[in-house]
């Protein structure tokens, strides 16, 4: 009975494990017996533009999201307001809305502002992504107990110094993990870029491009690279998050 | 030193009620209570975390109830020594040096003179989280001193301490202490922590500090039931008093001085003498009881009596209690001496 | 000190906040203004169809991530396996993967299989969002505890019966909360749906076509019926997730 | 009825070593241990949920070891009782039966049969978690009996009951055992379950049963000095007796029998006299002491004395020890009978 009981549930548990893994593995796989495409890919001008183009705006998002992210978790964490639920929703608000939608709400309030420049690609890039280091802030400063913040006071320091030498480093390690899911979305958004920033071209752009323009055999080095430098940043990912554990 | 007046606070489940109590300088003040009575409220209250809904707290005649925790000059050292994981033993001794931008020698100094007398020079550069308990309460301890703070707060500084090393901890703390000279607060539930390491005591129960005093002087003399009840004295009676007879729900008691009216007293739960058969003895008070329940202290049980409307408590070896094949609802014989009832003032 | 510090922070704190919640806002009241375009939009038969599919293609999504998801999430939360932390990652990794380039990886593993059918709008739907209802399920089936298992063990049920009757009921709270993120995330997803099946249309991919054909208004109102049933479903997801708290 | 072999096992901290004892039947056997001690893991062993490494358990004659636990025909009820929250108390009860497809009225029989005797019929209807820790425990009974097992396993059934209300649960269990009778093991690491529950006693140290039978034979005459100590039995002391006379470490005590060789003494703490001036009785053992340390058991209080190279216990109630103005380090003397030393066999 035993055994029965675990290989049925094996069975049906792997069918969504594969599902995810032999895409990955097949188009890496199939790049690999291609090598000259990827030497060709890295060559073009367009491609590596576009990649430095992304890796440039999601690190600009995730700036800023660690900037005003950082507050807004610690009031999250620490205080008690009025309405405290309401803006936790707001927070957890993007992960819902269609990426085309996003993209729609964002002309509409900043219009040309925002149209096929940086500020679009970033605007785009952070109102889905800002939301992972928020959390994971506000998760870090939960963390924090509270007597130690308490001590520091009765030890002479104010709240701003309690902040920067106890709270902040001790939230640390939760906020850099935040910070990397944020660059990690920002990398991946596609839909509400389409719409707002379709030039400067960003290599999540291009690959689309590539793919209605010249097929998918175009399209296949720009995503592997990009799969590359995503399983890269999953990898660091995971080992900051398993230091702490 | 440091008087507390009247202090009222509500925060969680705890409260503080009109609460006051006073410390003179260069005393190691004890608060003994149960726990929930507020004990840590009533340090985080001095240490100026929580602001007390009315009452004054005075610090060498200052009024400092509204000045935050950081102009107070308060150490507080809580329950798990509170120190910072993120810092090793030495870093967490400078943090307050560090702030107030003392030099470099001069923190240097500070620090070798107080690591020396606490002996702890050698852990000076590890990582906080693997000191053992003893360890981390030292290194609190040295980075509240080395402030020379005007009072420490200790909330419970042996609770993290295993069994076996307690003692000579104490033993240690009570040996620094001579050295320097500090007047601190210690909040416990322990009467051995405050028997040894105390000059005075609070008996704080519910929130409010019920009796001070020397601590030979509380124990032995409680001001009222309640510190009675805490301090371990069972067996409180209430009755009315005709000369030396105190009549409780229709036992007579023959007491040790003559009274009259409504009075307590207190029969030591050791004074009391268990026997299966009836006793012939000198002693004046001889009941039968009923056996209501029993529980073991580690060779010592506690028995606890009925004696028709009232209940009474009596030590028994285990070897005895064995011996005598009590179990529940058995019919006992108890006496004790008219010399052994205290009576309340 | 206090005052000025907390106000620091509240102020940082709030740009983001405000940059998530005035589009949305901003957005809904235009369109308030407009109620003409409003019920225009819902007269729209495309406009009908392409909501239709989108809600029934999510549900799917839903259902097959559920009858798969439920499996592996016991699975990892009670099994210790060779490989395990390997599987997790798994399961975790489509969060960091541009949409695009997951589009490309289908496209590339199942061919016309996928392309341009509702296999296809399912197929990228799934592969986006199953990790929410496995990574529930896996949080359900941990705060089960052990002890509870082991007694109905021992009054007489087997382990299939004890799946049944205990793990699964215990369980069922967590399960639903991701099943609705899984639902909400298939909803919003464009970047992959665009290159796997840009037909049949969904209402997100319809958003997208509005505005690159008829501009910005247009787009406008299936944007905000887009919105609503996210707001809508965001309630329900909080309220389930309120009860158990 | 069940009979353990040599079962050896590990799992996680916890382990049995070569473990072996027997149950009667209509038994309430106690296996009385310290936490730590693998009382659990016993328990959940004969259940069924772990298979152990070595060794064979036998219920009826039939050998068990490895048949799954829904096959056992053994009642397992956790510390924490372990009722399904989900379940109302009554959906709790029937859900072995439900399993069974037993018929509705005979579900509905059983139920009211034991309800009535458990006294648990007004609660059924009632979700579980809103029941106090004595009517889960009840329900959680109720549902391990309506199935008849042939054997109850308890862990720790009165861990989770407030110390107040023990004395009259542990009373109703005895009443209601006397009209179900089961066979059940029960563990605890209290000394007043087993003596008021319990039929036998298996005394169960570091993964072993270390002695069995019955409890007032096993705390009278401990087996060995592991159980001596577990017991709570202290001051046991080794040296080298002639004659009347046993020396250990140069110190001579009289001892009640005569001997020849290395043996092992217990010299019960409540036994030991202690005061400040040089004692002048009967007692033919008088020795001067140090005070090594003290703890307070609630008004009676446990000083570690220090004779040369052994260490002694002794009992004084907290009143004579404030009298005494006893503390570390002081000089004391102590004296025992000769008839009250207790030499091992």
């Amino acid at each position: 009975m035993r055994d029965y009981f675990s290989i049925f549930f094996a069975f049906l548990g792997s069918f969504l494990l594969l599902y995810i893994f032999i895409p990955i593995v097949l188009t890496i796989s199939l790049q690999i017996l291609d090598l000259n495409s990827l030497t060709n890919a890295l060559r073009d001008e367009l491609v590596l533009s576009s990649l430095i183009n992304s890796i440039a705006t999601s690190t600009a998002t995730m700036l800023i999201s660690i900037f005003f992210g950082i507050p807004l978790g610690y009031l999250l964490a620490k205080s008690d307001f009025y309405g405290k639920s309401f803006v936790q929703a707001i927070v957890d608000l993007p992960i819902v809305i269609p990426h085309s939608v996003v993209g729609i709400m964002l002309l509409l309030t900043f219009s040309d502002a925002i149209l096929d420049n940086y500020a679009g690609i970033i605007s785009a890039m952070l109102f889905v992504s800002a939301s992972f280091t928020i959390n994971s802030a506000r998760d870090g400063f939960i963390g924090v107990e509270e007597k130690l913040e308490f001590v520091a006071r009765t030890l002479g320091a104010n709240r701003l110094k309690v902040f920067f030498t106890i709270s902040l480093p001790l939230a640390m390690h939760s906020i850099i993990t935040g910070a990397i899911m944020t660059w990690a979305r920002a990398m991946s958004e596609v839909g509400s870029i389409l719409i707002v920033a379709y030039y400067p071209k960003t290599a999540q752009v291009l690959v689309m491009d590539y793919f209605n323009n010249y097929g998918l055999s175009s399209a296949k080095p720009i995503a592997v690279i990009l799969i590359l430098i995503c399983l890269f940043i999953f990898f660091i990912l995971r080992r900051v998050a398993r230091v702490k554990g | 030193m440091l008087r507390v007046e009247n202090l009222f606070k509500k925060w969680r489940d705890f409260r503080l009620e009109s609460l006051s109590f006073e410390v003179e300088k260069g005393e190691h003040f004890m608060i003994l209570g149960p726990s929930g009575s507020g004990k840590t409220l009533l340090l985080e209250t001095i240490a100026g975390i929580h602001k007390p809904e009315s009452g004054r707290i005075l610090l060498e005649g200052k009024d400092i109830t509204s000045l935050p925790p950081e102009k107070r000059e308060i150490a507080y050292i809580p329950q798990n020594y509170g120190l910072f994981p993120h810092l090793n033993a030495f870093e967490n001794i400078i943090y307050g040096l560090k702030l107030r931008k003392i030099p470099k020698e001069e923190i240097r100094r500070r620090v070798d003179q107080i690591a020396e007398i606490l002996e702890i020079e050698h852990i000076l550069s590890r990582n906080v989280k693997n000191l053992s308990g003893g360890e981390q309460q030292r290194i609190a301890i040295a980075r509240a001193l080395v402030l020379k703070p005007k009072l420490i707060l200790l909330d419970e500084p042996f609770s993290n301490i295993d069994a076996n090393l307690k003692g000579k901890l104490m033993k240690e703390m009570k040996k620094w202490r001579k050295e320097i000279r500090f007047t601190a607060i210690h909040v416990t539930h322990s009467f051995e922590e405050a028997l040894y390491l105390g000059d005075r005591v609070g008996i704080m129960i519910g929130g409010r500090i019920e009796q001070t005093g020397k601590i030979s002087d509380v124990f032995s003399r409680p001001k009222n039931d309640l510190v009675a009840k805490f301090l371990g004295h069972e067996n409180i009676l209430e009755g009315e008093a005709n000369g030396n007879i105190l009549e409780v729900e229709g036992l007579r008691i023959e007491i040790p001085k003559s009274a009259k009216g409504r009075i307590r007293v207190v029969i030591p739960p050791e004074s009391i003498l268990i026997s299966k058969e009836k006793i012939v003895s000198s002693a004046r008070n001889n009941f039968k009881a009923s056996v209501q329940s029993f529980e073991d202290l580690g060779a010592i049980v506690k028995l606890k009596l009925s004696l028709g409307g009232i209940n009474l408590s009596a030590y028994l070896t285990r070897a005895s209690f064995l011996d005598m094949r009590l179990s529940e609802g058995e019919e006992v014989y108890l006496s004790f001496k008219t010399t052994s009832v205290h009576v309340f003032e």
